[in-house]
């Protein structure tokens, strides 16, 4: 384990030569090749698109979108829903890996909690883009109400964002000392103003403090993703719409996060593995890991959704009825019937067979489908409920405009546009825990195995 | 900002301390004192400047008295005269939506004179004294060679000082010509129906005491009379408690009447009259009539007439043709109903049997079968609901115009008068010349007859000048020359003739408003047109032909200012006993407290149409005959001519193969005046989300069977014309047929009121009922197709 | 020395603190017409001349019409611009009077409530304007929900947010 | 005090006076033809219907609906900044000038009351002389409902204290009870056993829409009385 230097390198210094780790990590921050200018110019452009459809929205009022009366919410809502339960996939689920020891984490627990960070400013912004009068949205601090959900989620989003944010950081702090000590130019000064803030030099003693600190906020960061989307199905769940109101909504929206979260990592590792060449740290065990992770969560979300739809049909109220059918066999059926299809039969099919989940292509084609699925299913679920009103009876039928549209366009695009300039200052991977990895994690290893079997005769050791 | 020493922070807050003190205290001496831009609207006199106006409802020709809320010279807010008679402090929704009328964003700012032919809408605007000069000219020609008696005018306003001033405007050119179009009432029947009650006389329905309203396809509950009235009769019957008002309904579709109404009978459209008959024989057979009433009746059993022939009775007719049975399997209604329905009939305490206004009209002698159910059920001493009030005694201004020369002769001699268009209509499909050189229109509601391609509307075009009065672009300046804006009730001193309500009473009112835009009275116009065509009318101000009218009133010793309901009953009783008790001394005090009030009203109780002591249509021992009654015998006319029979669906034209049509009128778009109303469009037809443009109605079995679903496009056609309307899939349309709307008056240019062009008016253009000539689809089959997406 | 440094943030503190302190210091309103209450009022109630604070919502000003019934001449030294006022006011036509109070559309504010129900004295609100020989030249306060709040709380008044607001 | 009103459905003609009466007393903008069929008319009462059966036995029942002023309003609970609140009469008011649009209210209500100002309300020219001075104008992203006209309780009961009495009954009605021809609507407090309200509440059967949703509605239809329809 190299040891940093006390103190910072003053200006000038040469700088420290790399580790065969440290290079193949940080190459992808160095060199930016034409493929990424490119791509980077092109999410540009489409969030410049969304950032005119947002100003002209802003100009023209909420009639530019498709809604009406009694469909009130649509697409910025469910955008919502969605951009929060994918965010589940960084902390929630690098964090569960840490606690559960599994060695074949460190190499993704960055890249997961880089997309909790960057994706929950695009869930909460839909929020505010969707209010009639976002100029008035500080209200929501200065007159607070704490008996509605949208409260609730608005506490449980910020805890999330801090807890996330400070649980991405820690990590990345040892990184740090080393990008600033190998990595020069402008991106130095930048390492250097984060050093200096926070005083963090590598010691002995402050890295020991520094991993009690993440075993700290790894478990805290456990209830306040579970937290967050519970509340957020509480938004919904809380009224007495029908398909709204029941009790599975929580749970299920927590499971749904997860599924999509983890659907959006693999999306991620698949195309970084590919664009920076870390085949060498994302090998296929990790797919292989994840893919099974991935495909418990579809049975678990078919299992949800199957016990929702089967209760509301068999219950036989007539407002839920409504919904139900309107959502199997009415106007929503083609949603219905291809998230069904993208979330379960496609993931399961790819997933169950160890090559699928080997396979590059696989596991891209399967996490695409859940994604893509799993947006349909927060559509289905916002929509047809609304349309239904329980007795206002209206022919219009809500369907999404320009303005919409190009907005979640931009959402994504700025999304990735932040990703990729989140790859191009830091390292991807966690340089430090792979190299720790692999000093210490065979020995950790086996310790710990040995002490899941009673102990050897003659070894001494208590039972 | 490197590092920062305390001797910096302390630099900079004293710099700001010194620069802010300096901003609030100097500047603004040094910069001079800036009024507040936003400070120098007037501050008011410390009063709100509101104030409550008396006005006549300009929405439909009955008459309503409302009081008009006007905040700083603007009309905000309109509600009822509680002393109303008719309204009684509420309105209908045309009236609720009078303000909504009176700022119509596109109603004519001032005299418009055409730019180029009819076919182009092009308009130049002029001054009053070009509109005029344009007029005045022919007028003068046709007076100068002795041919006054060719000007005519059409207004869509109940009687009243206007159209009593233009009566006498044109009476002093020489022209007979002033007719009424009356949206509310069947134009057509009603003269007919009169002829049922035995005298040619004003007639209508007294339903305060009405327990059981039969209606053989009226639409009672949608624009009916003053809908302000029937919906206070009808809210004040359902609420009593002891013989509550029953409904019945009997048409093919539901319309919102018959989802309101105690049982809705569903027959096969148009065959509503059959049901009348069958009832009457019901009526006839259980003895459920009073007996002096049938013995008032001549007709019913078979009788020789003076020369001593030999006629059949109506008993055997209604017997052998109208049994229930038969006419059980004609109309579909079932034999029990039918049984029922007429023993309800019998043995209702005031019942009311209405069979008017149905777009598809029952024809002539559908309505004589309704009231022949009124004259069997009138009883001695009992009000009756269908009364025949007196005449309003307003002196008349002047001599009244000469009788001959009216065009509005009937086909058949008899008292009935036929609809003015349809005459108009015989004078093109006789192939003669037009009657007018100069025709009046008052606005689109007076043409709410007339459709494209009607002979009248072909006649229409060769009149060389035509003058519209409309406020708003309507029907009636599409095919004007010359457009002379009306201006609105608010802006007039008027007083108008109430019928409505059966019971006797005038609506007045003076200027509550200022004229908004640059128009006039036609009450005034007419009159200078006739002054500057060099004869002199003898009309003074608006303000003193009202009061001059309603001198009459006190003269004649009746009736009272509006009051409250107590001092009505109070003053009733007092005319009862023969006194009359006026508030006021003099005549002058006596039309001022009418004017202040909103109307006057002759409590006294409206006499029965029908009652035996006063047989109707006496005949040489005095007895009445059965309707349609004796003028139609007189003529010589066959027994089962002048008997109440149904005009089976066969001699009415269209009987091609196809869905029955079922035309039915939008009630609120019916009526005269703006008929841009946006809040009146969207409440075309709340209960299948249908407004702004006309909609067919399709049951789901049909609509599955052609293929379309709710909100589609369907192409409907007939020999006399196709037209491509909004489809609205409901189960209260009955299988087999295709309910289609139509609102006349509603047509015309206007941002809200542009796509309401032509509804089911123009399916049925050219075919009208044989003795009625109301305009009449019973019976006629059409053909409905999809329109297929994305065509016309 | 202070140093460079400071000299120039105490530079940049004045010119900032010198545009907030122009720019929020209150906007004043003169009248087209000078007015001395001191002179008229003499323990009379502000209701006579500004009777619809008896009446209705709006207190209202009496206009120049009304000082033509007693003064012959335009009072003080009038510029050419008020003789003008002041002849077109004998003629009955009224001076718009400029508005100080500005009452957003969305408040029932109304006089005679607080004025005759509540019976609060005039000054409580508009200060002390008998005393002055000049017409007043801004509001005494901007007028905002905070002070009717805490009035009505602590007169124990209704705070129910459809008392005031429409 | 707990005001409440009584639509007798049996006198009730369907006339619509009530809908355009609501729009001119509260300056509600009017819908144009796209706007109608866009589903963005922003009626806060409109003739709403319950159909059941096929042609044979159809049975259709129009009733006007506007907001039912809940003693437990669903939409009051979920509003984040109380801009929507239950008033200490029980009528449920919306401050116009403190909802920031998120329209949460608009889908907690069972009975899709409440509109939204999808754009600036447009007042065709020259129609704005028509604005009643009484009611605000809402600006654009607000939403807006019925309630119950309280802007003429408030001039009623300054009227009645300058009277010196407390407001009665029949101090104060909305707009619509007072222009329905049929007399269909009764407007009083329920909390007051002497009024008129509250005797037809007992005499007839009364019936709340939707009431088993807890929603305790405080806008009651009665049936009429042995009436099949």
């Amino acid at each position: 384990m190299s040891t940093a230097r006390a103190g910072a390198a003053p200006v000038g210094e040469p700088l420290a030569p790399m580790t065969v780790h440290e290079r193949a990590i940080f190459a992808p921050i160095t060199t930016t090749g034409t493929g990424f200018k490119a791509l980077a110019l092109g999410l540009a452009l489409v969030s410049a698109w969304a950032l005119f459809a947002w100003i002209w929205q802003l100009t023209h009022g909420l009639g530019v979108t498709g809604l009406l009366r009694p469909t009130y919410w649509g697409i910025y809502i469910t955008n919502f829903v969605f951009f929060i339960g994918v965010s589940h996939a960084g902390t929630l689920i690098s964090a569960i890996l840490r606690l559960s020891k599994a060695e074949w984490r460190r190499s993704v627990t960055r890249m997961a909690e880089v997309i909790t960070v960057l994706v929950i400013a695009f869930g909460a912004g839909n929020v505010i883009v969707d209010l009639g009068r976002s100029d008035r949205a500080l209200y929501v601090f200065r007159h607070a109400n704490f008996k509605s959900p949208l409260l609730w989620d608005i506490c449980s989003i910020s805890i999330y964002l801090t807890a996330s944010t400070i649980y991405l950081v820690l990590p990345m702090l040892p990184d740090l000392v080393r990008l600033e000590q190998k990595v020069g130019g402008w991106r130095g000064s930048v390492y250097r103003a984060l050093l200096r803030a926070t005083g963090y030099r590598d010691t002995p003693k402050q890295r020991h403090r520094l991993e009690r600190a993440i075993g700290v906020m790894m478990v805290l960061v456990l209830p306040i993703a579970i937290s967050v989307h519970t509340v957020v199905s509480w938004v919904f769940a809380m009224t007495i719409q029908p398909m709204w109101h029941s009790t599975i909504f929580g749970p299920y929206f927590v499971a749904g996060a997860i599924f999509s979260g983890i659907a959006a990592i693999l999306t991620f590792m698949v195309v970084l593995r590919r664009a920076y060449h870390l085949e060498a740290y994302l090998r296929p065990v990790h797919f292989d890991n994840l893919g099974k992770l991935l495909l418990v969560m579809t049975l678990f979300w078919l299992y949800f959704t199957f016990a929702e739809h089967l209760t509301t049909y068999y219950g036989g109220e007539p407002h839920e009825l409504r919904v139900l059918f309107d959502k199997v066999t009415g106007r929503f059926a083609l949603q219905f019937w291809v998230m069904v299809v993208t979330c379960f039969v496609i993931p399961f099919a790819i997933l169950c067979r160890a090559k699928g989940r080997r396979s590059e292509l696989g596991i891209l084609l399967a996490s695409l489908s859940v994604n893509f699925g799993m947006y349909l299913e927060r559509y289905t679920i916002v929509v047809p409920s609304l349309t239904n009103a329980r007795i206002l009876m209206t022919d219009a039928r809500y369907t999404p405009t320009w303005v919409e549209w190009s907005i979640l366009a931009g959402c994504v695009s700025t999304f990735l546009l932040l990703y990729l300039g989140f790859t191009k200052l830091f390292p991807i991977i966690s340089v430090w825990e792979v190299e720790e990895g692999i000093e210490h994690g065979p020995r950790e290893t086996t310790d710990r195995l040995a002490t899941y079997y009673p102990p050897m005769a003659g070894s001494g050791e208590a039972p | 900002m490197s590092n920062w020493r305390r001797r910096d922070f302390l630099g900079l807050v004293a710099g700001s301390a010194v620069g802010f003190t300096l901003g609030k205290l100097g500047l603004p001496a040094l910069l001079g004192a800036r009024p507040d831009p936003a400070s120098t609207t007037r501050s008011h006199d410390g009063l709100d400047a509101e104030r409550e106006a008396l006005g006549v409802c300009g929405g439909c020709s009955a008459g309503c008295s409302v009081k008009l809320r006007i905040v700083e010279g603007r009309l905000v807010g309109l509600r009822g005269n509680p002393l109303c008679p008719l309204g009684a402090g509420g309105l209908c929704a045309r009236g609720a939506s009078e303000v909504e009328a009176y700022y119509d964003p596109d109603r004519i700012v001032g005299p418009l004179v055409r730019d180029g032919d009819r076919a182009k809408d092009r308009w130049n605007r002029v001054t009053w004294d070009e509109g005029l000069a344009r007029v005045s000219q022919q007028l003068g020609r046709l007076v100068g060679s002795r041919r006054g008696a060719r000007v005519g005018a059409i207004l869509s306003s109940a009687r009243g000082s206007m159209g009593a001033a233009v009566e006498r405007a044109l009476a002093a050119v020489g022209s007979p010509h002033v007719y009424h179009v009356d949206a509310l009432r069947d134009e057509a029947a009603a003269p007919f129906a009169a002829l049922a009650v035995g005298a040619d006389r004003r007639f209508g329905y007294d339903l305060e005491t009405t327990d059981l309203v039969l209606s053989l396809g009226t639409p009672v509950l949608e624009g009916w009379l003053s809908p302000a009235y029937v919906a206070r009769r009808f809210g004040q019957g359902r609420q009593r408690t002891e013989a509550r008002l029953r409904l019945v309904q009997v048409e093919s579709r539901m319309s919102p009447t018959a989802m309101r109404a105690d049982e809705w009978i569903r027959c096969v459209p148009g065959t509503e009259p059959l049901l009348a008959l069958a009832m009457a024989g019901v009526l006839l057979r259980e003895g459920l009539v009073d007996a002096s009433a049938q013995a008032a009746l001549v007709g019913l059993a078979p009788w020789k007439d003076a020369a001593g022939r030999l006629h059949r009775g109506l008993r055997p007719l209604l017997d052998y043709a109208y049994s229930p049975v038969t006419v059980s399997r004609e109309t579909g209604v079932p034999v029990v109903d039918i049984l029922r329905l007429a023993r309800m009939f019998g043995t209702a305490q005031n019942p009311v049997a209405v069979g008017e206004q149905t777009a598809g009209s029952a024809g002539a002698f559908g309505l004589g079968a309704v009231h022949l159910l009124n004259a069997l059920r009138a009883r001695s001493g009992s009000r009756g609901c269908v009364v025949t009030p007196d005449t309003i005694p307003v002196t008349a201004l002047g001599a009244s115009a000469p009788v001959e020369g009216r065009i509005d002769r009937p086909p058949i001699a008899s008292v009935a008068s036929t609809p003015v268009w349809r005459a108009l209509g015989g004078f093109e499909t006789e192939g003669r010349e037009p009657p007018f050189d100069i025709l009046f229109l008052e606005d689109g509601a007076a043409m709410s007859d007339v459709v494209a391609g009607d002979p009248a509307s072909r006649l229409l075009g060769k009149i060389p000048l035509v003058v519209s009065f409309a406020s708003a672009l309507d029907a009636s300046t599409a095919a004007a020359d010359v457009v002379l804006p009306s201006t609105s009730y608010f802006e007039q001193a008027l007083d108008v003739e109430i019928d409505a309500g059966g019971f006797v009473a005038v609506a007045a009112a003076r200027p509550a408003l200022p004229p908004l835009l640059d128009a006039r009275s036609p009450a005034q116009v007419v009159p200078e047109l006739v002054r500057r065509s060099g004869r002199e009318p003898q009309l003074g101000t608006e303000e003193q032909m009202v009061r001059y009218r309603l001198g009459g009133l006190y003269r004649a010793r009746r009736g009272m200012a509006y009051g409250t309901p107590f001092r009505r009953g109070w003053m009733a009783q007092m005319e009862e006993a023969g006194w009359w008790t006026p508030a006021s001394i003099s005549e002058g005090q006596f039309i001022d407290s009418v004017l202040e009030r909103g109307g006057w009203v002759d409590p006294r109780m409206p006499r029965p149409g029908f009652s035996p002591e006063k047989p109707y249509g006496v005949d040489a021992r005095g007895r009445g005959f059965v309707p349609p009654a004796k003028a139609l015998f007189a003529q010589g006319a066959e027994d089962d001519a002048w008997l109440p029979h149904n005009e089976s669906a066969g001699d009415s034209p269209g009987t091609a193969q196809g869905m029955l049509l079922v035309p039915f009128t939008v009630g609120v778009l019916r009526g005269r005046g703006s008929p841009n109303r946006p809040s009146l469009l969207a409440l075309a037809a709340p209960h299948v989300r249908a407004g702004f443009h006309p909609w067919a109605e399709l049951n789901p079995k049909d609509a599955k069977r052609l293929g379309v679903e709710s909100g589609g496009k369907v192409r409907i056609a007939s020999e006399h014309g196709n037209v491509v309307v909004s489809l609205r899939v409901t189960e209260g349309v009955r299988p087999g047929t295709v309910a289609l709307a139509n609102a006349p008056a509603a047509g015309g240019a206007g941002r809200y009121a542009k796509s309401w062009k032509a509804g089911s008016e123009r399916l049925m253009a050219g075919i009208y009922g044989r003795l009625t000539g109301a305009r009449t689809g019973r019976g006629m089959r059409v053909q409905v197709e999809a329109e297929p997406k994305g065509a016309a | 020395m202070i140093g460079r440094s400071a000299a120039w943030l105490t530079g940049i503190g004045f010119v900032f603190a010198l545009g907030v302190g122009a720019y929020s210091s209150e906007r004043y309103t003169d009248q087209p017409f000078p007015f001395s209450h001191a002179a008229h009022v003499r323990g009379a109630s502000c209701a006579l001349c500004h009777q619809g604070a008896r009446t209705g919502p709006r207190a209202g000003i009496l206009d120049l019409v009304a000082c033509t019934g007693c003064h012959a001449v335009p009072p003080g030294n009038p510029s050419g611009e008020q003789r003008a006022a002041w002849q077109k006011a004998e003629a009955g036509v009224a001076l718009p009077w400029n508005r100080l109070y500005r009452l957003p559309p969305h408040v029932y504010f109304s006089h005679r409530r607080h004025v005759v129900l509540a019976g609060l004295d005039c000054s409580s609100c508009h200060g002390d304007i008998a005393q002055r020989t000049t017409a007043p030249i801004r509001p005494r306060q901007i007028v905002k929900m905070r002070d009717c709040i805490v009035c009505h709380d602590h007169e124990k008044v209704t705070v129910d947010c459809t008392g005031c607001h429409r | 005090m707990r005001w409440a009103m009584v639509i007798d459905l049996g006198a009730c003609t369907g006339c619509g006076a009530c809908v355009v009466t609501c729009r001119q007393e509260n300056n509600v903008p009017v819908a144009d033809e796209e706007t109608f069929y866009h589903g963005r008319n922003l009626d806060w009462i409109q003739l709403e219907d319950q159909a059941e059966g096929e042609y044979e036995n159809l049975r259709v029942r129009q009733y006007p609906l506007m907001c039912q002023q809940c003693d437990k309003p669903p939409c009051v609970k979920v509003c984040p900044v109380r801009a929507t609140y239950r008033d200490e009469e029980g009528i449920v008011g919306q401050i116009y000038r403190r909802c920031i649009g998120c329209r949460y209210c608009t889908n907690a209500c069972p009975y899709s009351v409440k509109t939204f100002n999808w754009k600036k309300p447009g007042w065709a020219e020259g129609t704005e002389r028509r604005q009643s001075p009484d009611v605000s104008l809402r600006p654009a992203g607000v939403v807006e409902k019925c309630t119950f006209c309280h802007h003429r309780r408030q001039k009623a009961k300054e009227a009645v204290r300058a009277e010196g009495r407390e407001l009665g009954a029949g101090d104060y009605e909305p707009a619509c009870v007072e222009v329905c021809p049929a007399g269909a609507m009764t407007f009083g407090d329920l909390d007051d056993p002497s009024s008129p309200l509250a005797q037809l509440v007992q005499d007839r059967h009364g019936e709340r829409l939707m009431d088993d949703l807890g929603t305790e509605p405080k806008v009651i239809y009665l049936r009429p009385p042995g009436g099949r329809s």
